[in-house]
């Protein structure tokens, strides 16, 4: 055992098991909260050690929802995976497909043109919006408020129409595809565009004022779950739940990608403020800021919209040259990495997805000991897990 | 262009003819009562009084009583379906308002008022299964035991000054009595189910219900201490004199006793911030895991009868019941329009406020609320010490506060109607997503 | 008359209650036989115009004792219904020797000539206040010394014996 | 520090260890062989220089004509901000590493998954079983010879 | 009016089946039940005599009275119980022999 798995003790990392206090001895449960279950966002199956309210051991069982994409990524030519990105992250499917397209593009240094990237730009952060409203919400529900999560929808509706008149879809878009944008706007979208980002704005403060400030939240969220900046890195955390944990890193201001260094925004970090830094309450309010710093990016890239093709010239059955790329873009959820290997055919010979929900359900059994059971639901929800991305 | 018209939905059930017949054969029938009303009603008297004379002289003289108690405790539970069906009904409309959507408008006429109805009939036909390894009869018992307690309660209520069933000196007791059974009923449910979630969910329930019956009936007594009598005719008697004499602003005890009784009997109805019972997102639906169909429409009516008797209990003791904000014009009216007032409460507080968490709810009773109600009834009951004509001084003193907490109950309902006119005025008209009708063809 | 079938009414509950949990064998059902026998006798006082003592027997005692008797039983019961057996001699011994004591008990008050005294008018809350504070001062502080020392050898015993750790260690939770 | 200075770095530390060096191109990576690597990812992860706190991915490609499957792991240091890979060929018959758990708890998950998925066993590995397919499935799917199963407890797969 | 009798036979069966359960189950919570049996017997027969024999109503504030102690050691032996379960995992009162611990 080197100095570093001893680095990782202090923080009661499960490394070693057994450190439960053995002589509580009142009857032991073990709680199945099962593939069904209101708070797990999905079918995630979590397996309790409770000893009456208080859990002593949580240990999350994946797997449900597992397509194995990895493997037809490998019979399918690159074109016909982009479909096959959407069902990813089910909730930012726009963000998977710029994921892919980027990679692709890379390996096959094929240049996009101006006005593709500036769209892809504003479609991203646009679904960055929609899923960080999907997120609040349903954070909102898990702690027992119902009405965030009607107020959340209701403003995702008019992001889904948005997308719904640009690319026909409301869910699985793929409309981000290897060599730019599928199609240009329709007339008067940029004015709708603009319409929706003046209504999002007030509505962010009105949220603050009925759910972030609302003491009983506050109660139920901060000083929960606490993931420490180291461990929440060492367990691979990325996207708001990093940052959440004070750690200033986000792919589009370190590594920017797709002219992401020409707009100017903050990245906001969890200062504490409720309770320790890298609590629930943090990484839900690192979210809310984040939707603010998206509506300023949008901004910025409809000005600086230029005419021009919005499809570069690539062939219809595009054929990428033999080599090995590892591409990482930031998700609303954390960074979603596809390691390409390419052996100059028209399909990938293998391709790894890195989903971030899979690094970031990793954590729950090292933060979710000697809780209550309602902390659980406060994790999971703060955790924000699609299951679509953990199980591919 | 895609033209979307009304879709022709056909019910097929039994339960949904039945209110579309009713919806549609309703408003005759009762157009038909109406015109005919009064000659009906005074028939039915007519015949009543007849029966009853009939039998009080040649059978037995007692029967007259045993039957007007009949008659009156058919209406009291006439009254507290009633009071259940338009909860439910509001509830719907309540959430539905604050959260910017419609709520029930098709099953009758105008706004959906028969909504309640179509759930009971909805639940009726659902098939109510017992789970296999279920403890049978405490299974079947449970929904009675937390419903009859809820229904017993308005046996004490008066309505108005003479409108009760039966009065007892110690009415205000029999009524947290009542609500002290009702824990049972939630702990046999959970405990019946033999399912984990549903104990947790009993669990959870006994702790809460049990630990909070103390400070609520603490802060009740420091309004029989003002007014000296258990009686809640008594109670109400006392506060005849108009806004100011209401027990509420007596004096600041009584003031405050009346919020930290209100939240008490939130936990005690498992209503908004406390309703970790049913705590969805945790406990699944908590102790009505296992239960469907009819038995579950029990403990949903049990929980909106509680609401009405709790909120019947406050307005009886701290805003004078019957009698209205002047002097002479009290009516049974009064007492349902303030209860319905604070019902309205309860149901904001639950479409606002997250759910608190367990040990938080045993925190704030044993470490906020019980010192709290401890220290009021000590307070309440030194100011009657001193609130006679044996100290002039000190009663004069008392008035002025009396007035100074009446105006700052009116400043409160004042902010009350001002919000409530202000959120109207600028309410945002929602009509479908914003963005879709500027799209072309849409 | 009417008196005599209230009193049935609520007496034979009682009875039943005591029977049913002699005989029934899962401890749950025992506990709420106990509430029903609890409620029973309460409505006795109530027959008895003690309506202020049977309020306060409902209220305290069902809403309270037995309350916590069912939670030790859902606490302490390893299965869910733990069955009790007891042995067929155990049986007959236990009728023989609570038919003789039953027996020997109501001959020996049947023969008592009860002086008829004058009959108590049902009573208010104030007048038992009075006599509460009036005659029955002194039981009433020992009362109060009682049940503050209860609570505290309660609260002492039923201590967790480990302090259990809340999230971020700021305030102990005890469940 | 670009990778020609990280690979420098690792020659002088671990100088005999590094088989194949690539700096240039869209994948700067080193090649180790099995080993060797928990002492190399030792010095990635404690080094000043280096610090690459965050393990991104273990991919694991299945090269059926090298008869070698190549474990990929992706690093990248938040503070210093570079990224870089380390790869490890391991035979295909009998596929076996070193856990890096000690050093990245991240590893737990992504290990079991190529165990479940590529069949990759690693040595000293908290709880290695299962973690996407059902805990009584019998091959790895990832693999190119992996033939699809006709039945799965009783159901009838008919392609 | 029937006079204090039905009342003392009903508080003598209580007694008798407050006896036979404490006797006859081994279940510690269930003897804490056939207690709770006998202290209502008495309750019941103090308030009976009160009615009927002296005719005011001391005999009530002491049913008060029986009832707020037996509340109390009802709080405390569960807590004994709890206690006892703690080290022996059932409640069965044949096993808590020993006077150790």
């Amino acid at each position: 055992m080197n100095e570093i798995e001893r680095h990782y003790r202090y923080q009661g990392d499960p490394l070693h098991e057994g450190e439960v206090p053995s002589d509580i001895r009142t009857e032991e449960l073990t709680l199945n909260m099962g593939p069904q279950h209101p708070s797990t966002h999905g079918v995630l199956r979590v397996l309790l050690q409770t000893d009456g309210e208080l859990v002593l051991k949580a240990t999350p069982y994946v797997g449900y929802l597992h397509r194995c994409a990895e493997k037809m990524a490998e019979q399918v030519t690159y074109r016909q995976f982009t479909l096959y990105t959407d069902r990813l992250d089910y909730l930012a499917a726009m963000n998977n497909n710029l994921g892919f397209a980027l990679a692709a593009e890379k390996l096959g240094a094929i240049e996009v043109p101006a006005r593709a990237q500036y769209l892809r730009v504003i479609f991203a952060e646009l679904n960055r919006i929609a899923s960080h409203l999907v997120a609040t919400g349903c954070y909102g529900l898990d702690m027992g408020a119902f009405t965030p999560f009607v107020y959340c929808f209701r403003e995702r509706e008019y992001v889904l129409d948005l997308f719904e008149a640009a690319c026909g879809a409301r869910l699985t878009y793929s409309y981000i595809t290897i060599g730019g944008v599928r199609e240009d706007l329709p007339e008067g979208w940029i004015g709708r565009c603009r319409e929706f980002l003046d209504y999002l704005e007030p509505k962010i403060t009105e949220y603050n004022n009925l759910l972030s400030y609302n003491h009983i939240f506050i109660n139920r969220t901060a000083r929960v779950g606490v993931c420490p900046p180291d461990l929440a890195l060492a367990y691979g955390l990325t996207g708001p739940c990093l940052r959440g944990s004070g750690v200033p890193w986000d792919l589009r201001k370190a590594m920017p990608y797709c002219r992401y260094d020409e707009f100017d925004f903050e990245v906001p970090v969890g200062r504490g403020e409720q309770g320790t830094v890298g609590d629930s309450w943090d990484r839900y309010f690192v979210r809310l800021l984040e939707m603010i710093q998206s509506v300023r990016i949008i901004r910025q890239a409809l000005d600086k919209l230029a005419d021009g093709p919005v499809q570069a010239k690539v062939p219809r059955l595009v054929k990428l040259p033999a080599g090995e790329i590892y591409y990482e873009v930031e998700n609303p959820r954390g960074q979603l990495g596809f390691h390409l290997v390419s052996e100059g055919g028209t399909s990938p010979y293998r391709l790894k997805i890195r989903g971030p929900s899979f690094c970031n359900l990793s954590i729950l059994p090292a933060v979710a000991r000697n809780c209550l059971l309602a902390d659980i639901a406060a994790l999971l929800g703060s955790l924000d897990i699609v299951m679509g991305e953990v199980d591919r | 262009m895609l033209v979307l018209e009304r879709p022709k939905v056909e019910y097929r059930g039994w339960s949904l003819t039945i209110v579309r017949l009713a919806t549609k054969w309703g408003p005759w029938a009762l157009a038909l009562l109406l015109r005919f009303a009064w000659v009906i009603f005074f028939a039915v008297l007519v015949v009543l009084t007849a029966f009853v004379w009939i039998v009080g002289r040649f059978i037995n003289p007692l029967l007259p009583w045993f039957l007007r108690d009949i008659v009156v405790v058919v209406g009291l539970l006439a009254f507290a379906c009633i009071v259940a069906i338009i909860g439910i009904w509001a509830e719907r409309k309540v959430s539905a308002r604050i959260q910017s959507r419609l709520g029930p408008m098709r099953s009758g006429a105008w706004h959906g008022w028969a909504q309640s109805l179509a759930d009971g009939l909805k639940f009726v036909q659902k098939e109510d299964l017992i789970p296999h390894s279920a403890d049978q009869p405490l299974f079947r018992l449970a929904p009675y035991v937390t419903l009859v307690p809820a229904f017993c309660a308005y046996l004490a209520i008066p309505f108005g000054a003479s409108w009760v069933f039966r009065d007892s000196d110690v009415g205000l007791l029999f009524v947290l009595a009542l609500l002290a059974i009702e824990v049972l009923g939630v702990i046999m449910a959970g405990w019946a189910s033999n399912s984990k979630w549903s104990l947790y969910g009993a669990m959870r329930a006994a702790c809460q219900l049990v630990s909070y019956e103390i400070p609520m009936g603490l802060s009740l007594l420091v309004g029989v201490a003002a007014v000296g009598s258990l009686s809640l005719i008594d109670l109400g008697r006392a506060q005849e004199r108009g806004w100011f004499s209401w027990l509420i602003f007596q004096d600041p005890f009584l003031f405050v006793a009346f919020f930290t009784y209100y939240i008490a009997s939130l936990a005690s109805c498992k209503r908004s911030p406390f309703d970790l019972p049913e705590g969805e997102s945790e406990l699944v639906a908590g102790f009505h895991t296992e239960y469907s169909g009819f038995r579950f429409v029990m403990f949903f009516f049990a929980e909106y009868v509680a609401m009405f008797a709790v909120s019947a209990l406050a307005t009886i003791i701290f805003l004078g019941g019957w009698n209205a904000p002047v002097a002479g014009w009290s009516s049974p009216w009064w007492f349902v329009i303030k209860s319905a007032f604070l019902v309205w409460v309860q149901m904001w507080f639950r479409w606002t406020l997250p759910r608190i968490r367990i040990d938080q709810v045993m925190h704030a009773c044993v470490k906020y609320l019980l010192p709290l109600t401890l220290l009021l009834f000590l307070g309440g009951s030194a100011w009657q010490l001193y609130d006679n004509p044996a100290h002039p001084a000190f009663t004069v003193f008392a008035n002025i506060v009396r007035a100074v907490l009446g105006l700052i109950g009116l400043g409160l309902v004042g902010l009350y109607v001002f919000g409530a006119g202000y959120g109207y005025y600028y309410r945002q008209r929602l009509v479908g997503s914003m963005v879709r009708k500027h799209l072309p063809g849409a | 008359m009417l008196e005599k079938a209230i009193f049935l009414l609520f007496a034979v509950p009682t009875v039943v209650a005591g029977v049913a949990i002699l005989l029934s064998k899962n401890i749950v059902r025992m506990a709420f036989w106990l509430i029903a026998m609890l409620i029973a006798v309460g409505g006795l006082y109530f027959l008895m115009g003690a309506y202020f003592l049977g309020v306060i027997q409902i209220m305290v005692y069902v809403g309270g004792v037995a309350v916590l008797l069912v939670f030790g039983v859902m606490l302490t019961s390893r299965q869910l219904a733990p069955k009790l057996r007891p042995g067929p001699m155990e049986t007959v011994w236990l009728a023989a020797v609570s038919m003789a004591l039953l027996l020997g008990l109501v001959l020996s008050v049947a023969q008592v000539r009860w002086v008829q005294g004058p009959i108590a008018s049902p009573n208010s809350p104030a007048e038992i206040g009075h006599s509460v504070m009036g005659d029955f001062l002194g039981p009433f502080e020992l009362a109060s010394v009682l049940l503050l020392v209860a609570m505290l050898g309660a609260a002492y015993l039923a201590r967790p014996k480990v302090p259990v750790q809340s999230p971020e260690g700021s305030k102990e939770t005890t469940i | 520090m670009n990778s020609t200075e990280i690979i420098q770095l690792l020659q002088q530390q671990q100088g005999p260890a590094l088989a194949a060096a690539v700096a240039d191109g869209l994948h700067p990576h080193v090649v180790v062989p099995a080993d060797r690597l928990m002492a190399v990812a030792t010095v990635l992860r404690t080094d000043w220089r280096l610090r690459f706190d965050l393990l991104r991915c273990i991919s694991a490609i299945d090269w059926p004509a090298k008869n070698t499957i190549e474990l990929s792991y992706d690093l990248l240091a938040t503070a210093r901000g570079h990224s870089f890979a380390v790869k490890v060929l391991l035979d295909r018959a009998n596929p076996r590493v070193e856990s890096l758990r000690g050093i990245w708890p991240a590893a737990e998950w992504h290990e079991r998954e190529a165990f479940d998925l590529m069949g990759v066993t690693f040595l000293h590995h908290p709880d290695l079983r299962r973690i996407l397919l059902p805990e009584d499935w019998v091959g790895h799917p990832l693999r190119k010879d992996y033939q699809y199963p006709t039945e799965y407890q009783g159901l009838q797969l008919n392609p | 009016m029937m006079g204090p009798m039905p009342y003392v036979i009903l508080s003598v069966l209580l007694l008798v089946l407050g006896l036979a359960i404490v006797i006859s189950k081994r279940n510690a919570i269930v003897m804490l039940i056939g207690v709770e049996f006998i202290l209502n017997a008495a309750a019941l027969n103090l308030v009976a005599f009160s009615r009927h024999g002296a005719g005011d109503l001391s005999g009530q504030t002491a049913a008060l009275f029986v009832i707020v102690i037996a509340s109390a050691e009802a709080v405390v032996a569960l807590a004994i119980f709890l206690n006892f379960y703690h080290r022996i995992a059932t409640v069965d009162i044949d096993r808590g022999d020993q006077l150790r611990g």
